[in-house]
This record gives C-alpha cells, structure tokens and sequence, in this order.
C-alpha cells in the first residue's frame, strides 16, 4: 500500500529558525464579549458576592451548577435559584506539569472535577486545588472554596482562587 | 426528489443588533422552542438527528459544536454542526431524511455578531495566509474589487445597486423582526461614505445577533404533524475556486451552479416562470443584482434595470427579499440562509403580514457565505 | 438498510509528519489525488465533495474548508464541511455515506486534513479555546487537563493498573512500525519505557500521548452500480452512528463514554449487528491517549466495562489476537493529525477488509471491522461499521 | 415552555471578555516556496501550467485546480499585466478611516491566466481604470524576505486609453 502514500515534506524547527524554509506569521487579534445572558449573568454576580448558586429543574428534579435556564435532559425551563455551598467533593483530578501552551511547571497544578455541595450528585465544576501536598490528593477528598477579597472579586470564575481540603 | 421533506415548524429569537440580555445558549434555546411548538414534537423524543450551522471564529470558541446539545434538547442524540451557510445545514438535513434512517431533523443556525469585538480581523482570518493577509487590507477590499467588475461587466449603474437598498430597506419596515428598516432613498445610499470604492457604507449590510431552528421531516411524518409543511423541492450548493486569483469575478459562478443543482433537483427548467418570488444574499447591495443574475431569475446584466424599475418590489412582478434581507434584517453570520429561508417559510403560509405576497406557490433562498469566499447554497420550497 | 448502498473504493494519505512543508491545501490535494488514483477515477468522475477538518485554530484559517476547498477537488463541486472536533474524521465518511445514501450523488471525495503545526506557540494552545470562555477558560485549563481528569475517573471506577494501560501504546506504536505513513512507529518500545517517560499530567505520561501532526487522508465513497463498475472489491458501509453528550462535562460520570455506546448502538442496529464481539472482526477505536482506546472498546460494547485493560495487557488486541485493534499502529503510532487521523482508521479498515495492509494485514481474512473516533469535550462518537 | 426569568435591569446584563489567544505560522508551501525564492533572490514571477486545461496559474500552484494533475511545468511570466478589477479602500482592519485610502487591484499578468491581489500606486484613483497596464515594483533586493510584500506595489505603465 505504498503507493497510497504521498510522501509529504518534513521540516525541522531549525528550518524555520535558519531561513531555510519561508514562512508567514499572523496573529489574528480574535477578541470577544460574549454576552453571559441570564443564567451565567447570575453565576458571576453570584461569584461576586461570594457564593455559589445553580438552578432547579421542577421536572427532573436536579439543582443543576453551572447554572442553566434550561433543563437539558427534560427540555424545559428551569425555575429557580438555588443558593448552594462553597464546599464539596473532589471527582477526579489531575497533577498537571504543563501550562496550557506547554511551558513545564516545576510544581504542579493540580485541577479538579468538585461536586458541589447543595447540588445534585455528580454537579461538578472545574477549579484548581491548593494548600494541599499533591501526593495527598484522593478522589473523594471533601475541600472548601478560598475566595478572594471581597473587593478584589470582579464576578468571575478567578474569584474562588482555588479549593482547598476542608476542615 | 427521491423522498419528500417538508418544514414542519420554524423558530427565531434576537434579530437586534445587540441582545445583551441573553447568551448565545439562551437566544438557541427560545428560538428552538419556538419551533418544536409549532411543530407540535418533543425534541427528546421526536427528533432522529441535529444540525447546527457554526463557525468557530464567529463563536470565539474551538470545536463549537460542544456547546450545542443541551438547547436544543439534543443531548445523546445525532448532533454535527456543519461549517457553512445555513442553507448548507437545511442541506444537510434534507440529505439525511432522504437516505430514508431519519425522519424528523432539526437544523439550527444563530449569529452573535455584536459579541466580536474585530470582525474585520476576524473576516482578514480566512484570507490566504501567504499570498493575500500579508497585505493587511480590510476584507471589503474583495467586494469593492467584485463590484467594480460587475459594474464593468454588465453595465450596471451605481446607482442600481443603491436601490436595492433603498428597496430592501423600506422593505423592512414591514418586517417585526428587522432591526434595519429605514425610508431611505437612493441618494441617501450614494451619499453615504466610501467603504471600498464604489462600495458605499449603505450598501453593506449591518449584523444582527439572533438565532432561527427549523424542524424539517419525511411526508407522512409531515403530513401528520402539519395542514401546512412547506415542502423542500429542491437544494443545491456549489463553491467557485477559493484563490482571488482565479476566481470568476464578474459572475458570481458558485450561485450560478448552486441554482443548477436545485434546479435540477427541483425538476425546475424555467426559474423565472416557475418560482414567484425570492430571498437571496445581499450582504453588499450589488450582490443582490450579480446573484439574481447568477440564480438565472433575470438575464445577464439585467437585474440593476429590473429593480431601479420596480420589477422586485414587494408589489413587482417578482419581489426579491420582501423580508428586507441581510440589510433590512442585518448579516446573521452563518444564519444569514436560514433568515432567506424562513422568510420564504412565512411568504408562502400567508404569515407575513403587511409584507405578504398575494399567493405565492414557490419561493427560493439563497445565501452566500461572504467575503472572502465563494461557497453558496439555495433551496426552493413550496406551500 | 437505507435505500442506497454505499461502498469505499479507494483510499490514500499524506506520509503523517511533525512539520509539513505543504500548506493546508496542497496537503489535502496529496491525499484526495492519490484516493482518486488508487481507484482509477479522476476529479470529473466526483459529484461532490466532503471535507473534514477539526479547529480553525490549529491551521490559523477562519472558515478553512473555504480556504481547503480547492486543494480538495471543489472546483465548481457541491462542498460541505461537517465538523464534530475530534470525531470528525470518522463523521466525515458518514456526512459522505449520506450525500450518496440520500441520492443526490453517486461518487463523493471525502478528505480529512489537519496542519497542527501552524498553530503557534504550541498547537495545545489551541484547546484552551474549547473550555467554556467564561466559567472555564480563565483557569488556563488545557487539553491534558481532561484527558488526565478523565483517565484517573476511570482508572478509579475500576482499580485499572498504569501498566496495563500502557500496553495499548506499546501495541500501537509497534504496529505503527509497518505502517509506511507512520510518525512515531517504534518496534522496540516497552511498557517501562512508557511507565518511565516524563509526567504531563498524572496519570497521563508523555508516551501515554499521541504527537501533533500534519497530514491528509481521502477516501472515495460511491453508489452500488458505480461501486461495482469501479472495483471488484468494494467495502461496503454497512452501519453508521453518531451521539453527543452535554457541554456540561463536568457533571458527568467521566468513567465510562456513554456518547460512544449510543453512536456503536446505532451503527450496530443499521448493520445488523446483534453481537458485536462475535460479528466485528477488528476495531480501529479512537486512541489519543492509551486508555482511551480501552475506554472506547468498552462504550462499543466489544469489552465489559472496567475489562479492557486486562484484555489488552493478556494480547486480545494484537494483531494476531482474538480482535485486533488499532492495526495500523493508531494514532498513537501513526501520528494525531486531528480529522485525518480519523479518517486514516476507516482508511485502514478499508486496506485490511481488501487484504492489501501488507505487514500490517490481521491473519484470518476480517470480513467485518469498525472505525470510532471521539472528541469535543469528552464528548463526541462517531463510528462506522464497515464489510465486504 | 421558554424561560421563565429574563434579565431586567440594564446593569445586570454582563458581558465577559476574552480572545482566541493563537498566533499562525504559515509555510510557503512546495509551490509558494518556489515563487517566493524566486521573487526574493531573481526579482522574478513565475507560474506553473497544467497542459491538459491550458491554465498558467500564477501564484503557481502545486496541482491543477480543475484537472487535479501534479503541475510541474514552471514557467516564467513577465511582471507585467492589466488591471482586472480595483478598488479605493478607505478603512483599516479596525474599521477605522485610513489617513490616505489605498488603491488595490487585482492584476491579470502577461502570458498567465492568475496574477496577483496587491496595492497600485504611483497614480491617482480617477486615472485607474480596468485593462489599464501595470507593472510590479520590487523592493530593493536586501529588503526581499520571500514574501508577497517583496512587491512593493504596482503602478500604471501607460495611462488609460
């Protein structure tokens, strides 16, 4: 099958570096202000005042985080607020030694799935663990929101600077 | 038409220059529901597969089809998104009704323009990387270059081309759900400032936010959920070459062969008898004219005289947008089709209101996926 | 059945390398050139076009299929990108299944290109995009982040061991030794190699990943009369299926990649399939990572949950096992240019089904095997089943 | 059932900011390689030509657009042609009015049936017409980096007829 191969050009890094094979650069200055809309909307004010809410689906039941207007198993509104907690449960985690573009960490990072408690089992949100040796972290381990400052909160996921084990 | 389809229900939300006060998710979410009660289904239920029209630059999102699911009450069913125009997603749907596996399907398409803060850099973004971003123009450059080869080509007047937008306009105001109707005249077009000569900022179309679903299903399936599905007789899509080095620059070549095919899938052999109105892409105002003339529905050359005499007004022989297209409603982005597209819907179930047409029976819609393409799709309905 | 039967008649791809000299375009022309060629057709035999390709991001081209399009054979064609992320290499035969199923068209070009490399600083800067902009992606999460979080969900479910996981790279890497396209075939790796490589993300190892990669697949996809006028031996699309989760991964149970059963229960009822173990005779499955592969052989319902691992670590999957998976050395071996690796797994069914794999051939003449692939947010399906 | 609460209140309609945060780096590729080396160190165009279609693409391509053959027939074209089409570009890629809007055109090369997008200058946008003859300007050799913008721009050779 060979000869269903085509046989593409390979370059090294070097070939960029040293001219040996020409090129173009582009930065695409792709910016947004996405709308965050009602459900979203009243996450980050929640955020802000420091605390955590979801919304509650009257069908299914479910007190859903991050918050939605819609159930999307029963397809249907949700209809209120629920004021939840700032602890919960890891899910899963990882101990990460990359950043997002890939430039190694010497200590990792260690992001986490945390079931929320007040939410249903198994509603978790992505954050970020900390004060905590990274052998020690289990799944299953109960941790607690560190929020920022009140006054350095802006209504963002940022102001929990990162969950750590509770008690 | 090997199978029969038909829209069975149609839903739309935004169609305002901004609309601050929902997310993307939200605006899918109410257009959607919209369109399944009128179609009277559950889409948890009811609907065998999904389609959404999306792009992942005009989303600011990777891999947007993600995101998609949980609106649409498409959770752990078929779901794709197609990167194209929104008559490419109906397209697609139709596609998959007629390999006879799926029997209702929906198709959903939204715009957030006002969320991009650099839509030009965004347009510039798609641009060959080598031989034509470097020089760094804004993106309109194509369509003044086109215009002005059109403008050489046919003989068509500037002055033409500004009343298609003082048509499409008025048109507009006619329409609830257009944010760009205006009574402006032509002058007030050609005296507007130079975008890419002899394109004038009149002349380009704004951009909305706003989201529309449509629930498409196989004839017995239609028949039992609707006294009125409105019938798919016909798709077609085709691209010219990429390179605006070898493009076809006069002749907008990728509408001419899109119409073919859905002509020919139509059984359709003289447009301009057989269809009573149409809805096609006027993102710039020559547009309209260079792809009425690609669509066959006017001779070549002729569609600046045709419509400076009135022949596609809302009362003319053959109305062209009466919904005030993409510059009475504003550029949906890639639901800019699917706006064509449910305008004919509404036309042809006698619900548009003051705009109605008398009796229309067939009706096409034709959407362009922009500058700097030439990708493009119709489809050809009937009541 | 739908009404129209659809066959593959012929393939070919782009040698899978770190950095292409080719752009985008010239890449995917290698690859639609070659698939026309092996079947002796030429560009006026197409009706239309199909083209697959993941994020914008990783060629730097807002709306690439437009850019793509005429390295892709769309001069003046019908052309249409659909678009699943990760799960669009395998979709895209499907979207091409469906374009002649429904009877528009007899002869579609299906092509798959990814060019990762264009993707600056790292092409993993990329998947930052995918999180959710507001709620996610101000923590900087990256693409290893879910893999990793994913990987120990599942390996806690089921007490999975790491060496058991690791055989999956070592088989695939292995077999992608034979594979004339292959980036990362390596004959002599060993599972303490991958034990031993550096730590990304634990549990994910630098040899649990598959590499960034350029290159181009295409099949050609046709109509039964064409099908048989073109080849005398068709493989024939016998089952397709595609499902998608929720957004909201994070309240998920990430143990077991339900989207998958659902897209395999699908393709399966199309194909008639009622025992799947017994009636598929060999599996490409999507294989990023090592455990995913397990993962997906599990959501195809050809392992009990939680069973893969040991099955693999006892070689069920080799070539030569009971049902061989990922002959072709997988992404894990071949290289991950995105949607072109999807599409080179149904390619390698396609070779296999047609006994020309050459050393990569499975004994025992497969007559029925399947290509998944996988993607978005943990989240995505897609599978074909495929004959002869 | 649509949703059941709506924001209300100006104030609380939030918008979060943020962008798609890569950069491209885009080869020349095996055709534009070629082209663009030979631009850069000949001050030379050059264009490929399928046979089959009788096409002479310039920038030259890799394969045949319409025919899908391999094209490896290079050919030399003169940095000359016609204005094909043209415009006056007044704003930038901010949307913001340029302090000189720019003329850009596309021109049609002598003895290929491409050319080539790029600026026209040296004249004044009333003296531009289309079939006008224009001819490339290079930048000064130790200025060429290999790419399109080794062409400084095009300007008139004769004035309209």
């Amino acid at each position: 099958m060979e000869e269903h191969v085509y046989d593409s050009v390979y370059l090294r890094s070097r070939d960029f570096e040293e001219g040996r094979a020409l090129f173009e650069t582009w930065d695409p200055n792709a910016r947004y202000a996405w709308d965050a809309g009602v459900a979203i909307g009243g996450y980050l004010r929640g955020l802000k005042a420091g605390k955590l809410i979801g919304r509650y689906c009257p069908e299914c039941g479910r007190v859903m985080i991050p918050p939605r207007m819609f159930c999307e198993q029963c397809f249907r509104a949700t209809d209120h607020w629920v004021d939840l907690h700032d602890t919960g449960t890891v899910i899963t985690f990882s101990l990460c030694y990359v950043t997002w573009d890939m430039v190694r960490l010497e200590e990792p990072q260690i992001p986490a799935v945390i079931e929320i408690d007040g939410a249903s089992p198994g509603m978790g949100i992505m954050h970020i663990l900390s004060e905590v040796d990274p052998d020690a972290v289990r799944i299953g381990m109960r941790v607690q929101a560190v929020w920022k400052p009140a006054a350095e909160r802006t209504g963002a996921i940022t102001d929990i600077s990162y969950f750590k084990p509770l008690g | 038409m090997i199978r029969e389809v038909a829209i069975v229900g149609a839903g739309w939300s935004g169609f305002r220059s901004i609309t601050p006060d929902l997310s993307y998710k939200e605006l899918m979410y109410e257009a959607a529901v919209q369109a399944y009660e009128e179609a009277g289904i559950d889409p948890r239920r009811d609907v065998d597969s999904f389609v959404t029209v999306a792009e992942d630059y005009n989303e600011g999102t990777s891999i947007f089809d993600e995101y998609v699911p949980d609106q649409l009450g498409a959770l752990h069913r078929p779901v794709h998104t197609i990167s194209g125009e929104g008559i490419h997603g109906l397209a697609a749907a139709v596609m998959q009704i007629l390999t006879g596996r799926f029997d209702i399907v929906v198709v959903e398409g939204h715009s957030k323009a006002s969320n991009i803060l650099t839509l030009p850099y965004i347009l510039a973004f798609a641009f060959d990387p080598v031989f034509n971003r470097p020089l760094a123009a804004h993106p309109y450059y194509v369509a003044g270059m086109e215009m002005m080869r059109y403008l050489v080509e046919t003989g068509t007047t500037h002055r033409e081309c500004a009343c298609v937008v003082a048509k499409n306009r008025n048109n507009a105001l006619l329409n609830p759900l257009a944010g760009f109707g205006a009574a402006i005249s032509v002058d007030d077009v050609l005296a507007s400032e130079p975008v890419a000569e002899p394109l004038k900022r009149l002349e380009c179309a704004g951009h909305s936010d706003g989201a529309i679903v449509f629930v498409l299903a196989e004839s017995a399936t239609a028949r039992a959920l609707t006294d009125a599905p409105i019938w798919v007789r016909g798709v077609g899509w085709a691209n010219d070459t990429f390179w605006l080095e070898s493009r076809s620059w006069g002749l907008a070549r990728y509408a001419r062969d899109a119409a073919q095919m859905a002509y020919r899938t139509a059984g359709i052999k003289s447009p301009r008898a057989e269809i009573d109105f149409a809805e096609v892409d006027d993102t710039f105002a020559y547009k309209e004219l260079q792809h009425l003339e690609a669509l066959g529905l006017c001779p070549p050359g002729a569609a600046g005289e045709w419509t400076a005499a009135g022949g596609t007004e809302l009362s003319g022989e053959f109305p062209v947008n009466p919904s005030g297209g993409a510059l009475g409603e504003g550029h949906l982005l890639d639901a800019t089709g699917l706006a064509r597209a449910l305008e004919v819907v509404l036309q042809l179930r006698g619900e548009a209101g003051q705009r109605q047409i008398a009796d229309p029976e067939v009706g096409l819609a034709f959407g362009w996926r922009g500058v700097p393409t030439t990708g493009g799709a119709a489809v050809i309905l009937t009541n | 059945m739908s009404r129209n039967r659809v066959a593959i008649v012929g393939a070919g791809m782009t040698k899978f390398v770190r950095r292409a000299q080719e752009t985008a375009k010239e890449l995917a022309w290698e690859a639609a050139h070659l698939a026309l060629e092996s079947c002796e057709m030429t560009l006026d035999d197409v009706d239309a076009v199909v083209i697959g390709t993941a994020p914008d991001a990783f060629d730097g081209v807002h709306m690439k299929s437009e850019y793509l399009s005429d390295g892709c054979g769309a001069w003046g064609k019908p052309v249409m990108r659909g678009y699943v992320g990760g799960g669009t290499g395998v979709f895209a035969p499907i979207q091409g299944w469906y374009h002649v199923a429904s009877g528009l068209f007899d002869t579609v070009l299906v092509i798959c290109e990814e060019k990762m490399s264009s993707c600056q600083p790292h092409p993993q800067a990329a998947f930052l995009t995918i999180f959710d902009h507001t709620t996610e992606r101000p923590l900087k999460p990256n693409l290893l982040w879910i893999f990793a979080l994913e990987m120990n969900a599942y390996m806690n479910r089921y007490g999975l061991d790491k060496r058991d996981i690791a055989t999956v790279s070592v088989k695939n890497k292995r077999n992608a030794a034979d594979h004339p396209a292959a980036l990362l075939g390596d004959p002599n790796i060993t599972v303490e190699d991958v034990l031993n490589s550096e730590v990304l993300a634990w549990p994910v190892q630098r040899l649990d990943v598959s590499p960034v990669t350029d290159g181009a697949v295409a099949v050609v996809m046709c109509a039964e009369h064409v099908a048989r006028r073109a080849t005398n031996k068709p493989v024939w699309i016998e089952g397709v299926g595609w499902s998608l989760d929720t957004a909201y991964w994070t309240n998920r149970d990430l143990s077991y990649p339900v989207y998958v059963e659902e897209a395999a229960r699908m393709a399966y009822e199309m194909a008639g399939i009622t025992e799947p173990r017994k009636q598929i005779h060999i599996a490409e499955p999507y294989d990023p990572f090592d455990y995913k592969e397990l993962h997906h052989l599990e959501g195809l319902l050809l392992f009990d949950r939680g069973k893969a691992p040991e099955a693999a670590a006892a070689g069920v999957t080799q070539r030569d096992g009971d049902l061989p998976v990922c002959p072709s050395g997988g992404l894990l071996g071949v290289g991950n240019p995105i949607a072109a690796a999807g599409l080179m797994k149904v390619a390698e069914i396609f070779w296999q089904l047609r006994q020309e794999a050459g050393a990569r051939q499975v004994p025992g003449r497969p007559k029925r095997g399947l290509a998944q692939a996988w993607g978005d947010l943990m989240q995505v399906g897609t599978v074909v089943v495929m004959g002869v | 059932m649509s949703m059941l609460h709506r924001i209300e209140h100006v104030h609380d309609a939030l918008a979060w900011e943020g962008d798609m945060p890569t950069q491209g780096r885009y080869t020349a590729g095996i055709a534009g390689e070629r082209f663009l080396r030979e631009i850069q160190e000949n001050g030379k165009l050059l264009g490929t030509a399928c046979l089959t279609c009788d096409i002479v693409y310039v920038p030259p391509r890799l394969y045949c657009e319409r025919c899908f053959d391999h094209l490896d027939e290079w050919v030399e074209v003169p940095p000359t042609g016609r204005v094909y089409t043209f415009t006056l570009v007044h704003l930038d890629l901010d949307a913001k009015p340029l302090p000189e809007p720019r003329m850009m055109a596309f021109v049609q090369l002598d003895g290929a049936d491409g050319g080539l997008v790029h600026f026209l200058d040296e004249a004044e946008p009333e003296d531009i017409c289309i079939g006008m003859r224009v001819e490339a300007v290079f930048k000064d050799k130790t200025e060429r980096k290999g790419s399109i913008l080794d062409i400084a721009y095009f300007r008139p050779v004769t004035a309209c007829q």
